[in-house]
């Protein structure tokens, strides 16, 4: 086993099993804590791929931002009240039949995928390599985006604040 | 200007600048001004759309071009629906003028985000690039969740918008998926290598079968036709109803632009695989919409299902694939903005959305009452209404595809149709008002928005010819 | 291909996640686990194409994730202030 | 000088005056609808003078581009069979205005705004020789119709109203599609798409084609007619609508659908037409006899009379399923006697429940003391609608006869045994309600016919005489348009 392929699983178990983890737990602190794990899996597996940026991305907007706020809004409406209801829905056969037809149809058709031939990355650094596509390629996607977090900042301002 | 933003570019981007300018604008007048602004926000929003459109006219005086490397692309078909983005969101400025005073949440950020979710909606319309069409997609979303959000102090409202963000979220989340499969397959997100990568795999390769099944799941979502419809009529009665008149109206016609725009171009190839899948969920719409809105007493719900249906009949129309069949699409995209605006600028004009609400309501506003009929008519398809033109055109793309099943099938669902919309005629026309019910005035924007979607409702019906010659140019080559 | 194997993973781990769960705050996480398959994928194949064009879009992903989450959490606290719960299914003055 | 525009556009104007005046000035609303009712009558009955009858074709026919990009034209014109039935629509719309003078005192303004826009759809539909304006003219009566039953009707006016709304409907669908259906497969044979029926008819579909196209356009014009099974609708919405919309319902509407026929589904798909002639005949004796029947069965004056038109309205199907010269002939005139004496029979139920405010025929009898000219006219009616020969039914029916009787003699025989049971429901409704001892006190003070209802009547009686006693005239309108469809189906 080289040790790519030791890494890969590695995070690959980070990853599922914190995801696992997350949508099951009963208390929403604790399943923060393993969606954390889960994203930093997914972090590591940036890294195998060389996606450095994305790597440093995922750790500071995602940990940092992200679980940051998930954990902030739990306190601050006490979400652990709720721990010792009922966790799922009563109709949660439904949903189970759906995700796993779903898994099954979509995991068939991955394991047929042929994948088109693969190209060498260029061999600039990771950082400005993403930089250079962003600004070259992705001028739209950017500019429109910051109109994204415009509408999400008045948004979630409006909505959250309290009434006059 | 640098290479990477020319002057073409800049033109092409030119109506989405406006729209977002004049949306900060409103943001920062409410701002810095407070309460004293808010009696000419209208009068920041209409100048705003009437720039807008005035670039959307440049740019249709001339040929079709593409901008940013192929990511926008500026043809006949991104500028008709635009027209039709810029009609809603004007119309829906001037029904929510009086709403928002009468529910006490009269608020500046209203206005800057209807013209914050039109220049998301601008970029579904023109946008060839997967990037781009994401982040346009979730600018319209996201405003649109917080406007189902807007009445803060109504829990209805509330649930609304949770709903829809929740739903919408996932999604988004689908959709992007697809995406990324899409990318995966070309290698870019440039709709031409897409199409190119599409077009070299054989039929039925999994990968576009993949990329086929998560893409239309997301859109079909996002256009409410079934099976992923179960949003729509919780989040349509909940949501304030001049945001319900936006949401039904602006985001299933942009996101009936993006189904066009991918399944038509990129996918365009791959038609074996999702033709049939496409047929399947218009018919089930159609089943789904139509008997499901048959049992409703709030007329909210009920224009909730009857747009999951109507989605049913714009599914056919592309799944007829022929040029009329797009045509038509483009005429019921354009009679669906005006009946149903129309529909639901006299729920506004009359402060009521339970069936009962109408009772009577021809002895109190006969005006109001008569317009109504038209747009019901006009929902169900009859003649001389803009509705019955569109269904007219789908119903002859499906014959002409030989599909004469299917032609029968839509054609039967009206008369179904006709049934719950006219149990709101008989509300209007036939019950006795409930006591005490007062006779409430119309403000001019509701009176304005009544008489442009009636004229253009009855009007398109009536000598169609104009919007047909304007629909034929807009279809997708 | 393995990566692509764990993005499907937490594919299938979200949506399950959003089917089953009553915790609206979980449902949202489920969320940020279907976008971080997605962005698993974009990561995989910008490599195996070796441009970064996947990478790019990975970032706008993000910018979206953050955006839904800032704007799902805005509406429940609003929700919060109106109602103390936050099952999905006792959210129920519209029907579920 | 565009003389079907002009009619045409008459009772729009009419229409969008009407929505001007103030609602309270019922008054002035009424006049003005009268008047403009009038006025078309007065427009159309030269062209009874102007028609060429030697002519064949189209006449009076005008045009104008109306949706190019779909060949759909503002086309109108008349021949023997549609000047007909133009007529009696000129005729009964003021007969139904009129009618309603004091009939209707709730929502005037409404009530004749939806007379008018009824009248425009109906005249349009009998000029129009574009499918399209055609189709359109079809779902345009639905609406006024609609009201008139729901908001003036009887007590079950709801259920009345809708019922007619969707059975009409649901035929006019499939029709639609089958009108879709027809402008495609004729657009390919002849090289344009076009609606114009011209055209059309010169395509030479295959028959297989014909045969879809057929049932579909049978679907919706069996549906108006109605027909045997379709005819569930009928008695409802005839008992429930008022006065004028029952005159307006039986005298022209129903005719729609016959119209359909000899307009559209037999010159269009012959074929598919002389392969359908033997179900065509069938249903439509079932619908003479078990109209027949169920009109003995009636207890309900006004019900009664909405029955016996699923069975006259079968001799109008059973001559065109005959489809030769005089069973088409036939045909046409007694959609026109029909509408004559139907309609009379229901103005005079009608102007008994306004006098009484009850229908059941045991609450009668013995009326020709009090009311010996109500008697008279409502004797003629009755002898007019049973078929006796000098009134006009006896014409069109026996024509009708005659033209089965070539084709087939079971039917003819068939149809004769309806016109037994006929005499006999229509004669004994005049026994139950006019003869006899004057059973109930509250009919002692009953007055007689006003001067402005005989002014309703009057016309209509003349009409039954007239054609009874010297039908010539009128035969020979119907003559090269009946002999040249004749023609077409082989016949």
């Amino acid at each position: 086993m080289t040790l790519e392929a030791f890494f890969f699983y590695a995070f690959a178990t980070l990853a599922l099993g914190g995801a696992a983890l997350a949508v099951t737990r009963p208390s929403a602190v604790h399943a923060a804590i393993a969606l954390m794990v889960s994203l930093l899996g997914v972090a590591g597996l940036y890294l195998l791929l060389t996606a450095e940026f994305l790597f440093v991305a995922q750790i500071i907007l995602y940990i940092g931002g992200i679980l940051l706020l998930f954990l902030f809004v739990i306190m601050l409406v006490n979400l652990d009240a709720g721990r010792g209801l009922r966790q799922f829905h009563r109709r949660w056969p439904v949903g189970a039949a759906v995700t796993a037809v779903a898994g099954v149809v979509l995991a068939v058709l991955w394991s047929r995928v042929q994948l088109p031939p693969a190209q060498r990355m260029p061999e600039t650094g990771n950082v400005e390599l993403v930089a250079d596509t962003l600004l070259q390629d992705y001028l739209v996607p950017f500019e429109v985006v910051s109109l994204l977090l415009l509408v999400a900042v008045v948004g979630s301002v409006l909505l959250a604040r309290k009434r006059a | 200007m640098s290479h990477f933003y020319t002057d073409v570019d800049h033109f092409a981007l030119l109506p989405a600048i406006l729209l977002a300018l004049f949306g900060c604008a409103v943001f920062l007048f409410d701002f810095l001004l407070g309460e004293r602004s808010r009696r000419w926000q209208l009068a920041l929003v209409l100048p705003g759309l009437a720039l807008t459109g005035w670039q959307l006219a440049r740019q249709g005086e001339i040929a079709p071009f593409t901008a940013f490397h192929g990511a926008l692309t500026i043809d006949a078909f991104g500028l008709f629906f635009n027209w039709l983005f810029l009609l809603t969101a004007g119309l829906v400025a001037l029904l929510s003028y009086r709403y928002l005073e009468v529910e006490q949440e009269h608020q500046g950020e209203y206005y800057g985000l209807v013209l914050m979710a039109q220049a998301g909606a601008y970029f579904l319309a023109v946008g060839t690039e997967l990037i781009t069409i994401f982040v346009g997609l979730e600018t319209m979303s996201i405003s649109f969740y917080v406007l189902a959000g807007f009445l803060r102090r109504s829990r209805r409202s509330n649930e609304a918008a949770l709903k829809y963000l929740l739903l919408g979220a996932f999604s988004s989340g689908i959709l992007a998926y697809g995406f990324s499969i899409l990318y995966g397959l070309a290698g870019s997100t440039y709709f031409a290598d897409i199409a190119a990568a599409v077009g070299a795999r054989p039929a039925f390769d999994p990968l576009t079968v993949l990329a086929i099944l998560t893409v239309s799941a997301g859109v079909l979502f996002k256009i409410a036709a079934a099976p992923f419809h179960m949003w729509a009529p919780d989040v349509y009665e909940g949501a304030p109803t001049a945001v319900t008149a936006y949401l039904a109206v602006g985001s299933k016609i942009a996101s009936v632009a993006l189904l066009l725009r991918l399944f038509l171009g990129p996918l365009g190839t791959a038609r074996a695989a999702w033709e049939p899948l496409l047929l399947v969920a218009a018919v089930v719409s159609l089943t789904v919409g139509n008997l499901a809105a048959l049992t409703q007493t709030n007329v909210k719900r009920l224009l909730a299902y009857s747009s999951i249906a109507h989605a049913g009949y714009l599914l056919l129309g592309v799944v007829a694939g022929n040029a009329t069949g797009l045509r038509g699409v483009a005429i019921y995209a354009g009679a669906y903005v005006f009946m149903t605006l129309g529909a639901f600028a006299v729920l506004l004009g009359v402060h009521g959305e339970e069936l009962g609400d109408l009772n009577g309501l021809a002895r109190r506003q006969p005006a109001v009452a008569a317009a109504m009929v038209v747009f019901l008519v006009s929902l169900a398809g009859l003649p001389p209404t803009a509705g019955f033109v569109g269904k007219y055109y789908v119903f002859l793309a499906l014959i002409e595809a030989g599909r004469y099943v299917l032609a029968l099938v839509g054609a039967v669902y009206v008369a179904v149709a006709l049934f719950y919309y006219f149990r709101v005629v008989r509300c209007m026309f036939l019950e006795p008002a409930a006591e005490g019910v007062a006779r409430v005035g119309l403000s001019a924007g509701v009176r304005v928005a009544l008489g442009v979607t009636g004229v253009l409702t009855l009007g398109a019906g009536v000598y169609p010819e104009p919007l047909l010659q304007w629909a034929v140019r807009a279809v997708l080559k | 291909m393995h990566y692509v194997a764990v993005s499907l993973g937490l594919l299938l781990i979200g949506t399950a996640g959003l089917l089953l769960r009553r915790n609206i705050v979980i449902i949202l996480m489920s969320i940020e686990l279907i976008l971080n398959a997605v962005n698993l994928n974009l990561v995989a194949f910008s490599r195996h194409h070796g441009n970064a064009a996947g990478q790019v879009f990975a970032i706008f992903v993000i910018a979206v994730a953050v955006a839904e989450a800032a704007v799902g959490l805005g509406i429940l606290l609003a929700l919060f202030r109106n109602r103390e719960t936050v099952q999905v299914d006792e959210v129920d003055l519209l029907k579920w | 000088m565009p003389w079907l525009t002009a009619l045409l556009a008459l009772p729009l104007v009419g229409f969008v005056v009407l929505l001007a005046i103030p609602g309270r000035a019922t008054g002035a609303v009424r006049l003005w609808a009268n008047a403009v009712l009038l006025g078309g009558l007065a427009l159309a009955a030269p062209l009874w003078t102007a028609f060429d009858r030697s002519a064949g074709g189209y006449q009076f026919v005008e045009r104008m581009p109306w949706i190019p990009s779909l060949g759909a034209q503002y086309l109108v014109g008349i021949d023997g069979i549609s000047l007909l039935l133009v007529l009696l629509t000129a005729l009964l719309g003021p007969v139904a205005a009129l009618a309603s003078w004091n009939a209707i005192a709730e929502r005037v303004k409404e009530f004749y705004a939806m007379l008018l826009l009824l009248q425009f759809g109906m005249l349009g539909l009998f000029l129009s020789l574009d499918i399209l304006l055609f189709f359109v003219f079809f779902e345009l009566v639905l609406v006024p119709m609609y009201f008139l039953i729901g908001i003036w009707g009887g007590e079950r006016r709801l259920y009345a109203a809708m019922k007619f709304f969707l059975y009409t409907v649901a035929g006019s669908v499939v029709l639609l599609v089958g009108i879709v259906a027809l402008y495609w497969q004729g657009g390919q044979q002849l090289g344009r798409a076009t609606f114009e029926l011209t055209e059309l008819l010169r395509a030479q579909l295959p028959v297989e084609t014909q045969r879809w196209l057929f049932w579909a356009f049978f679907l919706g014009f069996a549906i108006k007619v109605p027909m045997v099974p379709f005819h569930t609708w009928l008695p409802d919405a005839h008992t429930e609508a008022p006065t004028a919309g029952s005159v307006l319902l039986a005298g022209v509407l129903l005719k729609m659908g016959t119209y359909g026929f000899v307009r559209l589904s037999l010159p269009l798909f012959p074929d598919a037409a002389r392969e359908a002639a033997p179900v065509l005949a069938v249903l439509s004796i079932a619908a003479i006899l078990y109209g027949a029947l169920i009109c003995l069965a009636q207890q309900d004056w006004k019900r009664l009379v909405a029955y016996s038109s699923v069975s006259h309205m079968g001799f109008c199907t059973l001559g065109l399923a005959a489809m030769n010269a005089n069973g088409l002939a036939g045909s046409v005139l007694q959609q026109v006697n029909h509408g004559i004496s139907t309609s009379l029979l229901f103005l005079l139920v009608g102007y008994v429940y306004e006098r009484r405010h009850t229908r059941q025929i045991a609450d009668f009898g013995g009326l020709a003391m009090v009311m010996p000219r109500f008697a008279f006219v409502f004797a003629v009616a009755v002898f007019s609608s049973a078929g006796l020969p000098l009134l006009n039914g006896f014409i069109g029916e026996f024509t009708i006869l005659q033209g089965a009787f070539v084709v087939n003699r079971a039917w003819a025989a068939a149809a004769v045994g309806g016109i037994v049971l006929g005499a006999a429901y229509l004669l004994w409704l005049y026994q139950r309600t006019m003869l006899g001892d004057l059973r109930n006190e509250a009919n002692r003070e009953l007055p007689d016919l006003t001067a402005r209802e005989w002014a309703t009547v009057l016309p209509l009686l003349g009409l039954a005489v007239a054609i009874g006693v010297y039908p010539q005239p009128w035969f020979a309108v119907l003559e090269r348009p009946v002999l040249e469809l004749a023609g077409r189906l082989g016949r």
